[in-house]
């Protein structure tokens, strides 16, 4: 994983934009516009795991959907290996759809409750037409990737028989079976138990160690998203405002919005500070975010050109930052 | 130690499904001190919910307390008659729901849901209900004019500051609050757990805080208890019971929680699942999954014991709980042979 | 600013039905078989009228041209000439109206009360007895035919028991001088009783099952379970809260219930024969009076589309949500 | 009701697939009143089959007593005939039985299109959605702008009169309340986690209709079928009253036309007009009873 190659994933000013407000609202071109993603720019090299930390409504799980073309970008680039991916059709979508799975959030709504566990399996296979006698073997495999018991009785059980750990497994088995070369993991373990979680952690950690997968990890959790990536993107309001190693990043944020989110999460034994956060009350809004900086209107730091210019980003060390406070030396 | 505000006696609550009774809560037993916050803590399905709702004493059509007492400022709320249970109502004890967007009436303002409690349970007039939730909306931090506002206007966080306001409209000494975080941002969350700890500090109301996480039960509460498929497992002091935990559950539950704070370690699951409580195993609830599991604990139930002075524990082997802490540390110990 | 929006985006879509409804209209009376012409003259009208009617209509004219002067016409509320009553059909029509309205929203509004409070006592006694034979008597009232009904009633209690007459508006020989005389006699109630409590009966299945069924969808609501946790009365959480909420599509049915009932009112004003529109689009129809069938086709095709209309209307009226963005 | 765990290794064969789809079309048979309702279905469908051999008399032959005068509105049991006869001296319970022949035809016919129609509208417009689903829903609008009875009696006005007036006259109408609810249901199912992890993972647009879609849009539309054969019979009888039924086929609304033109109600002949009112309910309302549906179909969420 050198340098010089070029970038397996690659996003330029990435836009995800919905209209909404009546049909006739848009015919006349005042409907209101969300922007779920605002310019998003970032490179995944091959085998590189990279976390997309943001609270709701701040457009990580939209990237995540551009990414793997289930929303089509409304403006900008989204690249995988060279191709745009808005852009896909035919037998280069289909090829595209083998090589880029997403793990979904939800076990319990993401398998068919009418199919069985091999049905559930056999429709990828189906799809990238591999020949039905190679079903049973390739099915069985990626059961014991992601360290399901013994396979075979899983085969012919329906999904309100399995535990959520269990139904997360076969959601990552299946996403896993075509053996993709990139992979996006939209919360996985959100909707479980904490003790059944680690294990599903620990699988996705096992996974990337043994297949070198790049993966993108989504959450709103930075002590999940430390645990399994080495990169972490931080996004506010459908913009990134902080990209950098996930343990510079936990050590010493640099974004005022970073330090806010650190500094928030709670941890598991008794002395922790309970100093007041560094940051405003006031709630985001995509329908209308502030001028310049979308985070002025909370930063304890902001101050006049933050409402005006929307910051542009500056790399200090390994780490990039969307913040006027560190974009006054260039 | 003074008089307990509430004191739980071996209460127990049953959920009827079709004939067969399933005990969805099983001797349950701790006390909340005033102005104290206790966690109670647990997975989905252990029954924190069930137990904490009985409190108020509005269950599921098809769920009764089977047994036990609770015992509130001297009365035992188990046996008390519908009309004097409803005196209690909101005065005495209130209640934070989960997500509070369903919880307000959406066809009627935030200020009228408000002033409806006010007037109706508070016995105020017109105007003074109007005051108080103006000081109550300056309380929790929203603004005044929102007063008239819909459910569906504000945001997440906002609507649970409205649930807090709802809840001390009347000045309860107990609030119960079902999760109140779990569906907010880290952020919203910090703000709304600050607001429940000014609760105590400045009020002096006692909250029971039910959550599922150990992070949030470290960062507001004074006493915790951990339930396990419908029975208490372990009780105590926040501080000893998180750093030096007696029961071999909140041992796993510790390692299963990654730690912002400290090194990125292991983390290690606690294989299998709960068991189901239609008809649960005999003995110990936790043995099919405890690396520690000994005979007895198949056979007969262990019972609440002092491991440190109100630091209390249900396990045979509490006796030997500093060596079990130390080998619960290693995730070999929690490898199932596979 | 949305609620505009909404209000804007409902009445373009509706005069667009409007339009599309006339077009068919239009061309179902001249593509039918039987010469185009017959849509508008009749064989023994005078040949002066004749040509006259050829003129005002364009009949001569190549289909698309008579469409935009069918359409001019239809502005200026000239629907043509009836056959049978040698009088402009927008005239009939509209003098046939109230009564037909009157019929349907009394049979409703009576139909909505006792719905909605039976609906409520069957949500409330859930799973008993009373429930048990309720819902399915209800359900047989909405699988009864409506003139059936009307027959049954007329046998009983107009010819079996003399109470009530057998049909029409008014005591025969019975005058008034202005309409509101009429219908504000007792003898016009008199004779609308059976006419109404027919079409109450048929139409009662719709709120008092939607009332049901919201009712014990509502009490499932976690606000329902907070407002008994507040320790409110009974009374407060069923009525002002859960009832409340129930109520809200019902209301917004109670448009789309007249929209049904009107269409259905062609039946029971004839076995009634209650001189209203249903009643004079059949007549038309089958004396071949063609004008004066569009004329009543149009008008009740009008009043459904105007209830859709005030049906999501009303909606977004009643439900805040839509209204307080 | 999955069914029993299938035998490991063996992949279900075509057979097992088809019933696990059709499987999804759940008889309610643990409910007394889907019972009552299939139960009255069984009777008419064999009336209408073996309606030549339980009638007594040919429906349209006009009778004679003994003494040569035409058997004129006899009470029932008199002269054997078990309902009595009509002022034209007709056989009223072979007419009865008559009936439910073309009933049954009528509904089934009508309930089958209109549910065919309304369910691939339905998909269609709640799955590509965009130009397609507009149109189709502003369809649906003009549809509902269009009053049902006054539309049936004018195309029967125009065409020969024939049963099959109510039947394309629903076909082109009636389609609008099933395309309407199968499209909320399958904008619901469209955005399920498991139809875009399929899509996902690959599958087309037509598999995933296919595979995802149709099973759970099935017993819906079967719910809606069911109850078009009520609105059909309910048409046909309203429309035969009216006169604009078909002369030469017996239908009960014929029978009730009949009956009120020649004055049985003055005349208080309930054995006459009575009966057929009957079995429309019974048959009407079983399609009610089987579906069960009955809340979700007489009000769908009015959600437009």
């Amino acid at each position: 994983m050198n340098d010089t190659d070029p970038p397996l994933v690659r996003l330029d000013a990435a836009e995800l934009h919905f209209p909404i407000g009546g049909t006739l609202a848009q015919l006349r071109g005042s409907a209101t516009v969300v922007k779920a993603v605002d310019g998003v720019t970032f490179e995944l090299r091959r085998g590189e795991s990279v976390g997309l930390l943001g609270e709701s409504g701040c457009g990580k799980t939209s990237t995540g959907r551009m990414l793997v073309r289930l929303d089509k970008a409304t403006g900008g680039r989204v690249e995988f290996d060279g191709e745009d991916v808005s852009t896909l059709t035919g037998a280069a979508l289909k090829r595209f759809r083998s090589r880029v799975q997403l793990i979904f959030q939800n076990p319990f709504e993401a398998l068919n409750p009418r199919f069985s566990i091999r049905d559930v399996l056999a429709e990828p296979l189906d799809n990238a037409l591999i020949p039905k006698a190679e079903h049973e073997e390739r099915i069985l495999r990626a059961m014991a990737l992601v360290k399901l018991g013994d396979a075979a009785q899983f085969m012919g059980r329906y999904p309100h028989q399995l535990s959520g750990g269990q139904l997360q497994r076969i959601v990552m088995a299946r996403a896993l079976i075509l053996e993709p070369e990139f992979i996006v993991a939209d919360e996985p373990v959100s909707m479980l138990d904490v003790s059944v979680r680690a294990g599903v952690l620990n699988v996705f950690r096992e996974v990337r160690a043994k297949t070198g997968i790049t993966a993108i990890y989504i959450s709103h959790d930075l002590a999940l998203v430390r645990y399994v990536c080495e990169r972490t993107i931080v996004m506010y309001l459908g913009r990134i405002v902080e990209d950098g190693p996930t343990e510079d990043i936990v050590a010493n944020p640099l974004h005022p919005y970073t330090q806010a989110l650190v500094a928030a999460v709670p941890v598991p034994h008794p002395d922790q500070s309970h100093a007041p956060l560094p940051i405003g009350r006031g709630a985001p809004d995509p329908r209308n975010p502030p001028s310049g900086c979308t985070f002025r209107d909370r930063c304890p730091k902001a101050f006049d050109r933050c409402t005006v210019e929307a910051p542009s980003p500056t790399r200090i060390q390994n780490r990039i930052v969307h913040c006027h406070l560190f974009d006054l030396e260039t | 130690m003074t008089e307990p505000l509430l004191c739980l006696k071996d209460l127990s609550i049953a959920y009827r499904v079709g004939t067969h009774d399933t005990i969805a809560v099983e001797g349950a037993t701790f006390d909340v001190q005033p102005g104290s916050i206790v966690g109670l803590v647990g997975e989905s399905g252990c029954g924190k919910t069930t137990l904490a709702r009985s409190l108020t004493r509005v269950l599921a059509s098809n769920a009764r307390i089977a047994g036990g007492q609770a015992v509130f400022c001297g009365e035992d709320i188990v046996g008390l008659s519908e009309r004097a249970m409803n005196g209690l109502r909101w005065r005495e004890i209130a209640f934070i729901p989960q997500s509070a967007m369903n919880s307000l009436d959406p066809v009627y303002t935030v200020g009228s849901q408000l002033a409806e409690v006010l007037i109706r349970r508070g016995g105020m007039g017109r105007r003074a209900a109007r005051t108080r939730s103006e000081e109550l909306f300056e309380w929790v931090g929203i603004e005044t004019n929102r007063l008239g506002d819909y459910p569906h206007q504000f945001s997440g966080g906002m609507r649970q500051r409205v649930a807090i306001a709802l809840a001390l409209a009347l000045d309860p000494k107990l609030i119960i609050a079902d999760e109140p975080v779990t569906a907010l941002d880290v952020i919203v969350q910090r703000q709304i757990l600050d607001q429940l700890r000014e609760l105590r500090e400045r009020l002096g109301i006692s909250v029971i805080l039910v959550t599922h996480d150990i992070s949030v039960v470290a960062y507001v509460c004074d006493r915790v208890v951990v339930m396990y498929a419908g029975r208490v497992v372990e009780t105590g002091p926040m501080a000893a019971t998180l750093t030096a935990p007696a029961h071999p559950y909140t041992m796993g539950l510790r390692n299963a929680f990654p730690d912002l704070a400290s090194a990125a370690g292991e983390l290690t699951p606690i294989e299998g699942s709960p068991p189901d409580l239609a008809n649960p195993p005999p003995g110990c609830r936790f043995a099919p999954r405890c690396p520690f599991v000994e005979a007895r604990c198949q056979t007969d139930v262990p019972v609440l014991q002092s491991y440190e002075g109100d630091h209390l524990a249900a396990c045979h082997r509490i006796a030997e709980a500093e060596t079990l802490r130390k080998r619960a540390m290693a995730s070999e110990t929690w490898e199932v042979p596979a | 600013m949305k609620a505009i929006t909404v209000i804007g985006g409902r009445l373009l879509q509706t005069a667009f039905v409007l339009l599309a409804v006339i077009t068919i209209l239009f061309f179902m009376f001249r593509l039918m078989p039987g010469s185009p012409l017959a849509a508008y003259i009749d064989p023994n009208f005078t040949p002066e009228q004749q040509a006259e009617l050829m003129a005002r209509f364009g009949l001569d004219q190549p289909l698309w041209r008579q469409y935009f002067i069918y359409l001019g016409n239809l502005l200026q509320g000239d629907l043509g000439e009836s056959f049978f009553y040698r009088q402009p059909v927008a005239e009939r029509v509209l003098a046939l109206l109230p009564n037909t309205l009157i019929l349907t929203f009394s049979s409703l509004i009576l139909a909505y009360v006792f719905g909605v409070f039976a609906g409520a006592y069957l949500a409330w006694k859930r799973g008993s007895v009373v429930e048990q034979i309720g819902v399915p008597l209800v359900l047989t009232t909405r699988a009864m035919p409506e003139f059936w009904l009307g027959m049954l009633l007329l046998a009983v209690f107009s010819f079996g028991m003399g109470w009530f007459p057998a049909g029409g508006t008014r005591a025969p020989g019975a005058e008034y001088d202005t309409m509101w005389a009429l219908y504000t006699s007792a003898d016009f109630w008199w004779h609308m009783t059976l006419p109404v409590l027919t079409l109450a009966i048929y139409s009662q299945g719709l709120p008092l099952l939607l009332m049901r069924s919201n009712m014990m969808d509502v009490m499932r609501e976690d606000f329902v379970t907070m407002a008994r946790i507040k320790g409110l009365s009974t009374f407060t959480v069923v009525i002002r809260h859960a009832a409340r909420n129930a109520l809200l599509p019902v209301m917004t049915s109670f448009a789309i219930a007249v929209g049904y009932q009107i269409q259905g009112n062609v039946i029971v004003e004839t076995v009634f024969s209650w001189p209203g529109l249903g009643r004079e689009l059949v007549r038309a129809v089958q004396t071949a009076d063609y004008p004066l069938a569009q004329g009543a086709f149009l008008m009740i095709a009008l009043v459904v589309i105007l209830m859709n209309l005030v049906a999501d209307l009303l909606y977004a009226a009643l439900d805040p949500r839509v209204t307080h963005e | 009701m999955s069914d029993a765990l299938t035998p490991v290794g063996k992949s279900p064969g075509r057979f097992t697939r088809l019933r696990r789809a059709l499987g999804s079309i759940r008889l309610p048979l643990h409910d007394p009143l889907a019972i009552i309702g299939l139960a009255i279905y069984a009777f008419f469908i064999v009336m209408a089959i073996f309606a030549p051999q339980i009638a007594t008399h040919d429906p349209n032959e006009i009778l004679f007593t003994s003494e040569f005068t035409i058997a004129a509105d006899l009470r029932p049991g008199v002269d054997g005939y078990l309902l009595g006869t009509t002022t034209l001296g007709r056989d009223v319970f072979s007419q009865i039985v008559w009936g439910a022949r073309s009933a049954l035809l009528i509904g089934l016919t009508a309930a089958f299109m209109v549910a065919l129609i309304g369910s691939v509208v339905g998909v269609v417009a709640g799955y590509f959605g965009g130009w397609v689903d507009m149109i189709l829903m502003r369809l649906a609008d003009v549809a509902f702008g269009i009053p049902f009875l006054p539309f049936v009696i004018v195309l029967a006005a125009f065409l020969e009169p024939s049963i099959w007036n109510v039947v394309i006259a629903m076909a082109l109408v009636l389609w609008r309340d099933t395309g309407r609810v199968i499209r909320s249901q399958t904008l619901t199912l469209r955005n399920r986690v498991y139809v875009e992890a399929a899509r996902v993972s690959g599958s087309s647009d037509f598999k995933i209709i296919l595979r995802h879609i149709v099973p759970n849009v099935l017993p819906l539309s079967f719910l809606y079928g069911s109850i078009a054969i009520g609105w059909a019979i309910l048409t046909e009888a309203s429309i035969s009253f009216l006169g604009f039924g078909d002369p030469d086929s017996i239908s009960w609304g014929y029978m009730l036309q009949d009956a009120y033109a020649s004055q049985a109600l003055s005349k208080g002949s309930y054995y006459w007009f009575v009966p057929p009112g009957i079995l429309i309910i019974l048959i009407v309302s079983a399609g009610f009873f089987i579906t069960r549906g009955y809340e979700q179909i007489l009000f769908p969420k009015l959600d437009r």
